[in-house]
């Protein structure tokens, strides 16, 4: 059933193209175009929910949500470092990558639950922005220790100024004070086309998850297990988060999918910049090349069983 | 046509540093740049410019031939051991040599 | 009437901006872009339409028409070798352009049947699909007999794995396996918007043809009577074929577009690899520079014409 | 209340973004594809407005327009050499641009009084591409004189056939000659999705406004101010003709904002092959630094202000 | 490798200039011409390619002394005052010497 | 800036060509190739790069001698005949001469 979602199976279908070495690619202009909207949409969707409510646990929450991308990096280096035997910069870039998260998991989870008719948090939008940036210093830290030069002056803009934060939190922030009224006319772009092009963006990440597989090859097996035992991991946090903060169930999932995705745009370039010395490769094949298609494909109903499970054991536990 | 030789500095790199390294090179005395986008493969595999973050960019310096070493030294130290890059130089006749430094 | 649909009035627009050397083109991206969404919305209509029926004939029907294929190469190269005694190697390249079809002029055909409300066969883009390839080994053949390395590897390869086919027959499959339901919250972007993407590519086929003319005018008059007397040729043909498969009215018209119409992106790139002594600008002269509008201005409606007429002498025949 | 427009709040992000020097870029090419769909829709939807009606005046209306780019164009050569002791190049290379209209500020008008749903005139988009012309050829004389070699033919071709020109008169005869029913199944590419792309245009119009502030700074007060001051003279001058031409409201204001708008693009690439020796920063700080932001956010409202007012005054002169 | 020497003349200027150069270029008797889009930064500032207009083309022209010289003087008399330009030449080995004039 | 000399080898041909064109190159000892889209004119007329096929690409080896050398020759013999191609060679100061073979 939920293979036949057509924006699955357009992932498999760039997949398919991809190992096939077929000619089948997007113009670098039209993945940016595409990704640009998908975090337009996200952003504009959240901040009109946002306006609808009251949110005073927000402060609280994003704090909470930020601690566990802390935790979640850090869970990651120990397991890389000392299972994985990796060198210190390798294991602490891949751990960035992981404790961050990926715009493309949460949208194919959007996607999910709407399908489904069931309900999250309206500030989803802001957690999946404010979850890029801890893991990248604790990255940071964790390569260099407090003692180096860390340009992190250049690492800030970078995270804060880069595209993916400004565009979701610029979203976020026009949803919130244009209202659903005003946004109106401009939802056909924005909205109802969402899945169209969520699903023209899958076929480009099918074609670059097929380029990553070579790769993958050359760096073995402990990659590969890396990257779908993580997940598991994170999502089993990500959702013991969600019920401590009280969510609702839809929510409670939604934050083990964050939680279980890996970074694949704001990591590696910061990390480029600032652990310059870690092979940009071994994170890549790990997060595209593994976590994301494990995630797309089986992880997403396995976090919402899990959700759903928890909820029973529990009843919600929340503050 | 009034001539006089120059050095062209030819760089490819990620498109990562771009930001950076245009600053590093009007720093080092280069009186201006060109760059094109582009994609290719070296010691570091292949970088197919898929989406904007894994091409390269070519970046072209004419200057005189202490600029050139300046910014060749400068590159080498600070890139060269963890970034894909490739850097070479070839001599050129420019015009309006005033123009290059 | 006809003239009157925006689609061709964007095409002569083209046309007329290129002619007179206007500074108006798409960027290669955009033309990416466009020709991607209607090769996707192409197939996914017809897998949403195939899933709804049986087709038990299908296996014959596609042999028929592959067979159709071949015999309008063979017959355009008899043409181009033997009256218009064109070099063996360039008669045979624009015989395989001849041979298989054009997404595009299929596209403005859907359009013409559309407006009119007439049915035709869901199997049909898979059809369009089909018939790119038969017409390519025939030209190969042609070219170089069987006896040297004919790089058919390499050819198959481009082939089956172009873009064209990968996203046509993808989109096929993507919409017969997720069926009309599941597709439905994409059909905003495939579906609602077609018309008006067709229109933007007809516009960069308008400034494309135009800049056919220059060739056109030093290859001279054979290769436009070539142009124009072939596809009413291929009609025919490709009628007959309709009716004897037993095909409806819409379908038999189509499948007369379709034989009518030739290749502008999968053959040239085939023919470039494999019959690289051929002149590339000549097939791409004749067949966008003459036959492509000729088709879309007037052909068509002829089409559908000498289709209705064959329909009231035979009554349908079919198997 | 305007402030919550989320096509104005989408050119603040892109500001703000620039100013901050984040990443954030549209591709050329998607600059282009955006710009390409806004013309066109601009254009289509005044060629069917006027299909519906007689255009008796329109000829009368066409001329009197050119004598307004004329004559703003004049006014501001006046300003920028004796007031501003401008270098005569540079006095009449500006001068053309605020001659000339902006399709961005013409768009956002157009958003603007449809929000409030306020007709205008018909003829609207016509007048726009007419306004391009004139102060061109102004701008050219008053630079060169009548003497010397003045590359007409060229510039000519390179306003008629500029890229503006063509899709906006393109899309103008193709909405006339189709109609509104023949138009119908593009509407949802063209119109649906208008606001949209008028939103994700204003975000890149933002980003490079921001880009001019630096100029801005180099060239000083005097072109702030003149940017500022020269559209509030330009709009009066245009709710004056708007009056003389006895148009409703909405079109006498419209007037206003095109009169009050600057272009940067035909003009822009005119300039540069006419009147090289003119420096192309000033007219873009100007007219992209300090008009356009100051049109969009605070200058419409006020235009419209004004024209009430003026109506109000004389209840509507007209012929 | 039946190898001669030529001159590869590159122009890195305004896109807005792009067919007036080309026109230029084939009338003073070069037999063919290379475009790649570019962006950059020189005397007049910035050149970041935003949108169409406001990038550069970067020109290569491989042509034999004269024709060099011809284009080279040209584009100086013509351009090089009031477009942004720079122009430079190099020695190249080519394999087809007739193809280039 | 501790440089030696090698070859730099520039083709400019038809954008069909790229993925066998690459496969040769390799397979022929290049360490390495650097791709850009063009467009352009030459003997085979406009190349506009209205569409990806009717494109040209400018691809770049850094080599030694005998690699370029043997590259030219294999894309004389293969290719010159039939395609849109054009190919030169100049000499460029590299720094790291071991990574290009
Ligand atoms: N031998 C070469 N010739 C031309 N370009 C090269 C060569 N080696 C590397 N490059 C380019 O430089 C980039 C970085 O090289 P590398 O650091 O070797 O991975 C590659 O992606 C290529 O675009
Ligand atoms: N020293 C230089 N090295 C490389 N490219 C340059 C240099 N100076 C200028 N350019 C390029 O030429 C264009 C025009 O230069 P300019 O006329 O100095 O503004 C710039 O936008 C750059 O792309
Ligand atoms: N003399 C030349 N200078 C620079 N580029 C050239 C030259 N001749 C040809 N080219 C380029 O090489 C491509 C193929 O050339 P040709 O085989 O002569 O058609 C052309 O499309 C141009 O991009
Ligand atoms: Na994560
Ligand atoms: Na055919
Ligand atoms: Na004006």
């Amino acid at each position: 059933m939920t293979m036949l979602d057509p924006v699955l199976l357009f992932f498999l279908l760039g997949l398919t193209a991809g190992l096939l070495r077929s000619e089948l690619r997007l113009p670098a202009a039209v993945y940016d175009l595409i990704s640009m909207l998908l975090l337009l949409a996200i952003g504009l969707k959240g901040g009109v929910e946002l306006a609808k409510q009251p949110f005073s646990a927000l402060a609280w929450q994003t704090l909470a949500v930020m601690g566990m991308g802390s935790l979640l990096a850090l869970l990651a280096f120990g397991v890389l470092r000392f299972v994985g035997r990796l060198p210190r910069a390798d294991a602490a870039s891949i751990a960035a990558h992981y404790g961050s998260v990926s715009v493309a998991t949460y949208a194919v989870g959007v996607d999910y639950f709407t399908n489904r008719q069931i309900d999250f948090e309206a500030q989803m939008p802001l957690l999946l922005a404010v979850l890029e940036i801890p893991a990248i210093l604790v990255g940071i830290l964790l390569a260099r220790g407090l003692s180096r030069d860390m340009r992190l002056g250049v690492v800030a803009r970078e995270v804060f100024l880069g595209k993916g934060i400004v565009l979701l939190v610029g979203g976020l922030l026009i949803g919130w004070i244009a209202g659903p009224e005003e946004l109106a006319p401009i939802t056909p772009l924005f909205f109802d086309l969402f899945k169209g092009i969520l699903a023209l963006f899958l076929l480009e990440m099918g074609l670059i998850t097929a380029a990553q597989f070579g790769s993958l090859r050359r760096y073995g097996l402990f990659l590969v297990l890396f990257g779908i035992c993580m997940p598991l991991i994170s999502s089993t946090v990500g959702i013991a988060v969600g019920l401590g903060l009280g969510m609702s169930l839809g929510g409670t999932a939604m934050l083990g999918i964050l939680a279980a995705s890996a970074s694949y745009i704001a990591v590696p370039a910061a990390m480029r910049i600032s652990v310059p010395e870690a092979n940009p490769t071994l994170s890549l094949a790990a997060a595209l090349g593994v976590t994301f298609p494990f995630n797309v494909l089986v992880g997403i109903p396995i976090y919402h069983a899990m959700a759903t499970h928890a909820f029973e054991l529990t009843g919600g536990l929340g503050p | 046509m009034n001539s006089t030789t120059r050095k062209l500095l030819t760089v490819i790199t990620e498109s990562a540093l771009e930001r950076t390294l245009v600053e590093d090179i009007e720093r080092l005395g280069a009186h201006g740049y060109t760059i094109t986008d582009a994609r290719g493969k070296g010691h570091r595999g292949l970088r197919s410019a898929a989406w904007d973050e894994s091409g390269n960019i070519r970046i072209e310096v004419v200057c005189d031939d202490v600029t050139a070493r300046a910014i060749a030294d400068h590159l080498q130290a600070r890139y060269y051991e963890h970034y894909g890059m490739i850097l070479f130089v070839s001599e050129v006749a420019v015009l309006r040599p005033e123009k290059f430094g």
